[in-house]
């Protein structure tokens, strides 16, 4: 049985159509990728998974239990949890607080423990734990958003643009450290722009136009140069 | 010139209560209140009718008139200001304006223009009192009331996932829901709890000075001076925040006039203020 | 043309508001001028909170040194009604130069608060101050000969005046400068934008204003102290105003003004009441419609008489 | 070739953390000079620093053989320097339009009339001459880095500094924006260009530098920076290539 | 129509009260701070203006008119006062206004019919704050601060402290700076010394070093001139510094039983004295129909449903008794016959004789009173010096507070 099951949604910004019949299946115990061009409506498909939009049609299955309009908080106590575009941090909270919000719904002593693996996958955030989270980087606020998510240990964890502004090394570590968390029974649903790196990390991939699922496979099986031409279909400037 | 100082380190206790609701307010909705001086003399109001209607004791009252307040505190939340949250922050400031107008005036229409004061025993009496120096009960009574209550609200924001939850709701509501925080009742749980504070302060002014149903705009820029100096958001910003205003008034009674002791806590203010624009203990969550 | 259509309307309204004098009663008269007086002040109230992001609580602070300039002047030293308010006016801006280092230096809400501070030091100031006979209730005597038609001019003069002035500016420079500022100051710095200086300017444009409007509503008052001229209550009306208009919108102030008139003479039937009604009527207005009327009119249908937007030049021409 | 931009012993702290320690370099005329570095190298703080927001602890800027340490942002701004940010700040509420004439305006001392054409060569510059009356808090992510580039350009820069305008797009929105980015170039402007995206430093600049530990590392053709040693270990992870 | 009244109205012809009626406004506070002051108004002007109306009303200009009364409300706030006043001339076309309540309602209602052409009678507001300005068409009965301190002086003779210290509570408000004003000289002459704290700004809610100079003066005595909300604050404050003078003579602060009250908790203004403008008690007569202040406070209390009958109906009473006698004796609403019947207005009114002056105020006799705070709670206001009214009955002797 799917641990996710999106059927059939739409999505309305007011007027604006978009998404379309999305539909999309997450097993659990994989990561699963969504990959298309900006404004393809990524984003609009994990903010709606996550209560942040309504869906105007169709409905969301998580755990066995119907979750569409329920409130984003409502669905995180279920154990879904996302790590959001743009990394939205605590801004007046310090690092380490600002990963304990993660473990928020956790009992005391666990919240310690996940810490620890925290700053394991992130060393660096394990030197600024008791800095302002204002003060980080760019790259270094997209890490502090991950482990937060991670903190959360959910049953799946959504994350939107994962390597936005990341080095080289820190996108290769992270991969390698999500396949490790995978591998303990984490899901995933990821947000990535490259195609490469996208279908190496994923067990299934999902490619959206223009509000639309346009295809769809396991991704060892989807050809790069397909899902290029799918994504970029109409939406090539040159 | 020693009279002075104890009396404006104490007044400033007072002064600093007043500011607290106001302070936190701010700091965890970015809403600034301008029915905070009414709101408080609403709660003044509350606990001097239950006193009179019930002839009960002054801290039962004041515990009935927390209790109330909570409940206004939540009402006005969830049903004016978590309506216009999401809409930016002139239009949420605005509701606390409509709110200002609307509260001073009903109390007037309620209890009507005359004077009032809260009977207790307190306001005449003192601790102190020798040839120079006399310390009166009723501020000693409220500087110690603020001390503990900041003392220990700063505990439960530091050290409580609760705590936590607030501020974090304050800095990013949408990443706080993400992590599984009821943004609307974390908002709501911080008025309530302003709002019972904010009575306390009520009572407290209530029984040291006169008050009327208009008087709750001269302790809202009483509330704004604190804020401001200390910082808003700041909770131990504003005990320093209420001393520097009650002692640079006292002394600048002392110094120059008891007509111009506002004149020079407000100077103290604005200079304080253009010094440190952020007051002295902001909170880097007014960085933008 | 769309900006010979403005002219046209802008010249009926203007004729229209001259002519009503010789045909109104003096009650209608009356009203006019209240209108004009509120509409000249919460312009520029607008001008500043709406446009410039200096949210002011303190606009009684000009509104007072207008009105006591006045006073001192023609009454103590038999100066030209017409003369002090402007002297006033003057001071005002002087004043609003001095303060700036200061008051500059905050934003958002403390500049909010520093500016009512500010007004609120000048009441204590004055109360205290041998010059202007300390808290004495002084009688504008000097003002008792205007007719109701004079100060309905006056009145009238102020509102044309105080709505070019804000049109005007926002077609300048500064206007393009302000918006900018508003939506991001980090960015508009980048961009070369000086932020002191165009707020600066805006900010003594709109003290000089609302020290010249406040001698013209002294001039019908004719009476003042010191709490009544730096009464928070003037600052209440010009947000009010604006609030229900819309806030950052030109014609916002204009309709808000003659509401909040409208209603507070309705009101005048109900005694205590009116502003209870005042306040609900704002808190009713922000929640069905955040942007106030004009605000919420233009976002739905894009109606707007005075617009600051730059319009786009014809592609043609661009390409030559 | 002659340098526009010197940047001499450069040097910043935030209390005890010593972010930049001694960064050196040059900007020659018309040349892309591409910026790398992990997370937290102090890239935006050292563009930051040569747009005037943040005062360097020590060390010397001059631009067109003028030292510049001591000007303000809205002079460097009026003098040549043109920035974007990592995270676009768009005037939300204005249009496109008015947002490209603030650049023309204020950063290049244009009459209105003159900024209006101004604007109009800009957007068919960078793409958005049909998005021109949109408001701006209504754009994409691309089409609001487009904007972010638009309105430096507005502001008619000698040297123009980029902060990531390629991430979070996709392959081939980052093909657009190097031919941007090119067409930029032969327009005589010189750009300082960060950025994490390989492709972008390999394809889109002249020379590249690599920013770590608070200096420069190692400054260089393309290829040989991303092939160096110091770069695999600091940077690009472990000995695998891209 | 009375047209004949128009000829000095600047706004020039709408005189208009239609037919056989007199309009009369009446501005006053209804809401706000001073609204305790305007209790009862409305029934008392009313009450007063039906005996002239069933009387068969007033003859002017030929024909028989009944007076009809509009009220507007102050809103306790000056310039709202002033607009209230427009608007009853503006729109209501008010032949006369009447006004009164504290300087703050009588000064800028007096400023706008000045300014409008409009006859405007005023009482109760102390007579300098009132007569700031050079009035044409503004004529006012109240008292002055000389006769306040001669109250005021009776109950520090009483106290036994003849020439003692005096310390002076005085706000920066022209009340407050009319009193600092005259003590010296006043003191000087009765032989008292005046002592000045410093102004205080009315608001205040500290009197930390005010009453740290009175302590250190020694005073035995302090008089002032302060608002209930600032009196309560200070009184309490002095009473914590454990020091007191022997009397405090204070004015305006309580003239109501509620003010005393408002002042402080368990009876904290207990032997607190004040001024008092008129009691039921007063050896006046109705100049409209004999009645006595007796019988008029009878009236208030039946009207109000109040248990006692304040200062504030005798004066409401004697402004309509004004009105009616300037009429009778213009006999015409030509604004010029009315201010010469003011002129020339000499006439015993139930708060004494009335005899506007050459600025055109007239100057009425006060008693002192001391408030007693009694066992159950309730409060008795004591006559205890009569010296201005000699046939008004003293009640007590005074008490000294500790
Ligand atoms: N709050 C909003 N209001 C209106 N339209 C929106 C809003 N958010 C997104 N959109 C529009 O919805 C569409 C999908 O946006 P979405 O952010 O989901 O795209 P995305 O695939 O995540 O793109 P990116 O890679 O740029 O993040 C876009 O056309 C965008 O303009
Ligand atoms: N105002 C500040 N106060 C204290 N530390 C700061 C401040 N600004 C930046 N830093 C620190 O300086 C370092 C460099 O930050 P910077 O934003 O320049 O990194 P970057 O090279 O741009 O990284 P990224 O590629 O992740 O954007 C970081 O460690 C950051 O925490
Ligand atoms: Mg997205
Ligand atoms: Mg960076």
């Amino acid at each position: 049985m799917s641990l996710l099951e999106v059927k059939d949604i739409d999505v309305h910004y007011g007027d604006f159509l978009a998404l379309r019949d999305v539909s999309l299946n997450v097993e659990p115990g994989t990561i699963v990728s969504l990959i298309g061009a900006n404004g393809a409506g990524k984003s609009t498909i994990m903010n709606t998974i996550c209560g942040l939009n309504k869906p105007s049609k169709g409905e969301i299955i998580f755990d066995g239990q119907n979750i569409s309009g329920k409130k984003p908080h409502q669905i995180a106590k279920a154990g879904l949890s996302m790590a959001p575009e743009g990394s939205h941090c605590f801004e007046s909270m310090t690092v380490q607080d600002n990963l304990l919000m993660g473990a928020y719904m956790a009992k005391g002593p666990e919240r310690m423990e996940r810490l620890e693996g925290v700053y394991k996958l992130f060393p660096i955030l394990k030197e600024k734990a008791k800095q302002q989270s204002t003060y980080l980087s760019g790259g270094q606020r997209q890490m502090l958003a991950i482990g937060r998510g991670i903190m959360t240990q959910p049953k799946i964890l959504l994350c939107d643009e994962i390597s936005l502004g990341l080095a080289p090394v820190v996108i290769n570590d992270i991969y390698d450290k999500l396949k490790e968390i995978a591998a303990t029974g984490l899901t995933m649903l990821i947000v990535e722009q490259n195609v490469t790196r996208s279908l190496q990390a994923s067990d299934y991939a999902y490619v959206v136009l223009e509000g639309k699922i346009v295809m769809e496979g396991k991704s060892s099986e989807l050809n790069e140069d397909e899902v290029n031409d799918a994504y970029f279909g109409i939406n090539s400037f040159a | 010139m020693a009279q002075c100082i104890i009396t404006g380190i104490l007044l400033g206790g007072l002064y600093s209560m007043i500011g607290i609701g106001m302070s936190l307010v701010f700091g965890i909705m970015k809403l600034t209140n301008l029915a905070h001086g009414d709101l408080m003399i609403l709660g003044t109001y509350i606990t001097l009718v239950i006193t009179r209607a019930l002839g009960c004791n002054l801290i039962i009252s004041t515990i009935i008139s927390v209790i109330v307040m909570c409940i206004l505190g939540f009402v006005i939340q969830q049903f004016l200001v978590n309506k216009v949250m999401d809409k930016g922050e002139a239009p949420a400031l605005l509701v606390t304006f409509g709110l200002s107008i609307f509260l001073s005036n009903l109390m007037l229409k309620i209890f009507s223009a005359d004077n009032q004061a809260i009977n207790n025993s307190l306001s005449v009496k003192n601790v102190v009192s020798t040839e120079n120096v006399s310390i009166s009960a009723s501020y000693l009574t409220s500087f110690i009331i603020a001390v503990v209550i900041i003392v220990g609200l700063t505990l439960v924001m530091q050290k409580t996932n609760f705590g936590r939850s607030i501020r974090a709701t304050s800095d990013d509501p949408m990443a706080a829901e993400l992590m599984g925080v009821n943004t609307k009742t974390a908002f709501a749980a911080a008025m309530v709890i302003c709002m019972g504070i904010t009575a306390v302060a009520g009572t407290l002014v209530g029984s040291t000075f006169t008050f009327y149903p208009s008087s709750g705009t001269q302790y809202l820029i009483i509330a704004f001076g604190v804020v401001v100096i200390g910082g808003m958001g700041s909770l131990f910003g504003t005990l320093i925040g209420g001393i520097v205003l009650g002692v640079a008034q006292l002394l600048g009674g002392f110094v120059f006039g008891s007509g111009v002791q506002m004149l020079i806590a407000y100077i103290v203010l604005l200079v304080i203020q253009a010094l440190r624009p952020n007051g002295l203990f902001a909170t880097s969550a007014m960085r933008k | 043309m769309k900006k010979s259509k403005l002219i046209v309307l802008i010249v009926i309204l203007v004729v229209l508001f001259a002519v009503i004098p010789a045909a109104g009663s003096p009650n209608l008269l009356n009203i006019l001028t209240l209108m004009c007086l509120y509409l000249a002040m919460s312009q520029m109230w607008n001008l500043l909170g709406g446009y410039a992001g200096m949210l002011s609580l303190g606009m009684q602070a000009f509104i007072g040194i207008g009105g006591y300039t006045l006073t001192i002047l023609s009454v103590r030293y038999g100066m030209n009604i017409f003369l002090s308010i402007i002297i006033g006016a003057v001071i005002c801006a002087l004043f609003g130069l001095a303060v700036s280092p200061a008051i500059f230096k905050m934003s958002g809400v403390y500049f909010a608060i520093g500016t009512w501070i500010v007004a609120e030091a000048l009441n204590v100031f004055f109360s205290n101050w041998k010059f202007v006979d300390y808290a004495k209730d002084w009688s504008i005597n000097t003002v008792f000969g205007m007719n109701g038609k004079q100060l309905y001019i006056t009145a009238l003069i102020m509102a044309v005046l105080a709505t070019f002035v804000v049109f005007f500016l926002l077609r300048t420079k500064i206007g393009l400068a302000l918006m900018a500022i508003r939506d991001s100051a980090s960015a508009a710095e980048t961009m070369g934008v000086e932020i002191y200086k165009t707020k600066l300017k805006c900010y003594v444009i709109a003290c000089f204003m609302m020290g010249l409007i406040g001698g013209a509503q002294y001039m019908q008052t004719a009476y003042i102290n010191p709490s009544t001229g730096f009464s928070i209550n003037w600052t209440i009306a010009m947000t009010f105003a604006v609030i229900i208009g819309g806030l950052g919108t030109m014609e916002g102030p204009i309709v808000g003004s003659i509401l909040y008139v409208i209603i507070t003479q309705i009101m005048y039937n109900y005694p205590g009441m009116s502003n209870i009604v005042l306040g609900i009527i704002a808190i009713v207005v922000i929640m069905i419609a955040p942007q106030g009327i004009m605000g919420t009119l233009y976002a739905k249908t894009g109606f707007q008489i005075l617009s600051p937007r730059r319009s786009i030049p014809k592609r043609e021409t661009a390409k030559e | 070739m002659s340098a526009v931009l010197t940047v001499k012993d450069l040097g910043i702290s935030f209390g005890s953390n010593h972010v930049l320690k001694s960064i050196n370099f040059e900007l020659n005329e018309n040349e892309v000079l591409g910026v790398i570095g992990p997370n937290g190298a102090g890239k935006t703080v050292m563009l930051n620093i040569l747009t005037g927001i943040l005062k360097p602890t020590k060390g010397t800027i001059s631009f067109q053989g003028k030292e510049i340490s001591h000007e303000g942002v809205t002079e460097r701004c009026r003098g040549g320097i043109g920035r974007t940010f990592q995270v676009p700040r768009p005037f939300e509420q204005m249009t496109v339009f008015e947002n490209i004439m603030v650049g023309g305006v204020f950063g290049a001392g244009m009459s209105e009339a003159e900024a209006k054409q101004k604007a109009l060569e800009v957007a068919d510059v960078i793409k958005l001459d049909d998005k021109l009356d949109l408001f701006a808090g209504k754009l994409g992510l691309l089409d609001r880095k487009r904007l972010e580039i638009g309105r430096a350009l507005a502001t008619e820069p000698k040297i123009l500094l980029l902060d990531e305008v390629g991430g979070g797009l996709t392959e081939s929105e980052v093909g657009l924006i190097i031919n941007l980015v090119k067409e930029i170039k032969s327009q005589g402007v010189s750009v300082i260009w960060i950025e994490h995206i390989i492709r972008t430093m390999l394809e889109g600049t002249d020379r590249v530098m690599l920013l770590a530990d608070g200096v420069d590392v190692i400054t260089g053709a393309p290829l040989d920076v991303m092939n160096s040693s110091e770069v695999k270990k600091v940077y690009m992870g472990g000995g695998d290539d891209e | 129509g009375s047209s004949s009244s128009s000829s000095s109205t600047n706004e020039g012809g709408s005189s208009s009260s239609s037919g056989d009626t007199i309009t009369v406004g009446v501005v006053y506070p209804q809401t706000g701070a001073l609204a305790a002051f305007g209790a009862g108004t409305e029934e008392m002007y009313g009450y007063a203006v039906d005996e002239i109306n069933e009387a068969g009303g007033i003859e002017v200009d030929g024909t028989t008119k009944k007076i009809q009364l509009v009220y507007a409300d102050s809103e306790s706030d000056p310039t709202k006062a002033s607009e209230a006043a427009n608007n009853l001339i503006k729109s209501k076309n008010v032949d006369i206004m009447l006004t009164a309540k504290t300087a703050d309602t009588t000064v800028p209602v007096a400023a706008a019919c000045e300014r409008a052409g409009v006859l405007c009678l005023s009482v109760d507001t102390p007579d300098e704050a009132w007569a700031t300005s050079d009035y044409q068409y503004s004529y006012h009965a109240g008292f002055n601060t000389e006769n306040e301190l001669n109250s005021f002086k009776d109950a520090w003779d009483a106290a036994g402290i003849s020439g003692g210290k005096v310390g002076v509570m005085h706000a920066t408000d022209t009340e407050g700076q009319t009193m600092i004003n005259a003590i010296s000289e006043f003191c000087e002459a009765n032989g008292y010394e005046a002592v000045d704290p410093g102004a205080y700004n009315s608001g205040d809610t500290d009197y930390t070093s005010i009453i740290n100079s009175l302590k250190a003066e020694g005073c035995d005595a302090v008089v002032g001139v302060m608002l209930t909300s600032d009196f309560g604050t200070f009184y309490s404050q002095l009473k914590s510094s454990g020091y007191m003078p022997k009397v405090t003579t204070v004015a305006k602060a309580t003239l109501f039983k509620e003010d005393v009250d408002a002042a402080g908790a368990d009876g904290l203004a207990d032997g607190l004295c004040s001024e008092v403008w008129w009691t039921t008690s007063h050896p006046y007569v109705s100049s409209i129909t004999g009645e006595t202040c007796e019988e008029l406070g009878a009236k208030w209390m039946e009207l109000t449903g109040d248990e006692y009958a304040p200062a504030t109906c005798g004066y409401d009473y004697a402004n309509v008794e004004i009105l009616y006698n300037v009429l009778k004796n213009a006999g015409s609403l030509n604004l010029d016959k009315l201010t010469a019947a003011c002129d020339e207005l000499s006439v015993d009114t139930v708060i004494g004789k009335v005899d506007f002056n050459e600025q055109h105020y007239s100057v009425q006799p006060l008693v002192t009173g001391q408030w007693i705070y009694n066992d159950d709670g309730s409060w008795t206001q004591e006559i205890i010096a009569n010296t201005q009214v000699p046939d008004c009955p003293t009640t007590a002797e005074l008490k000294v507070t500790k």
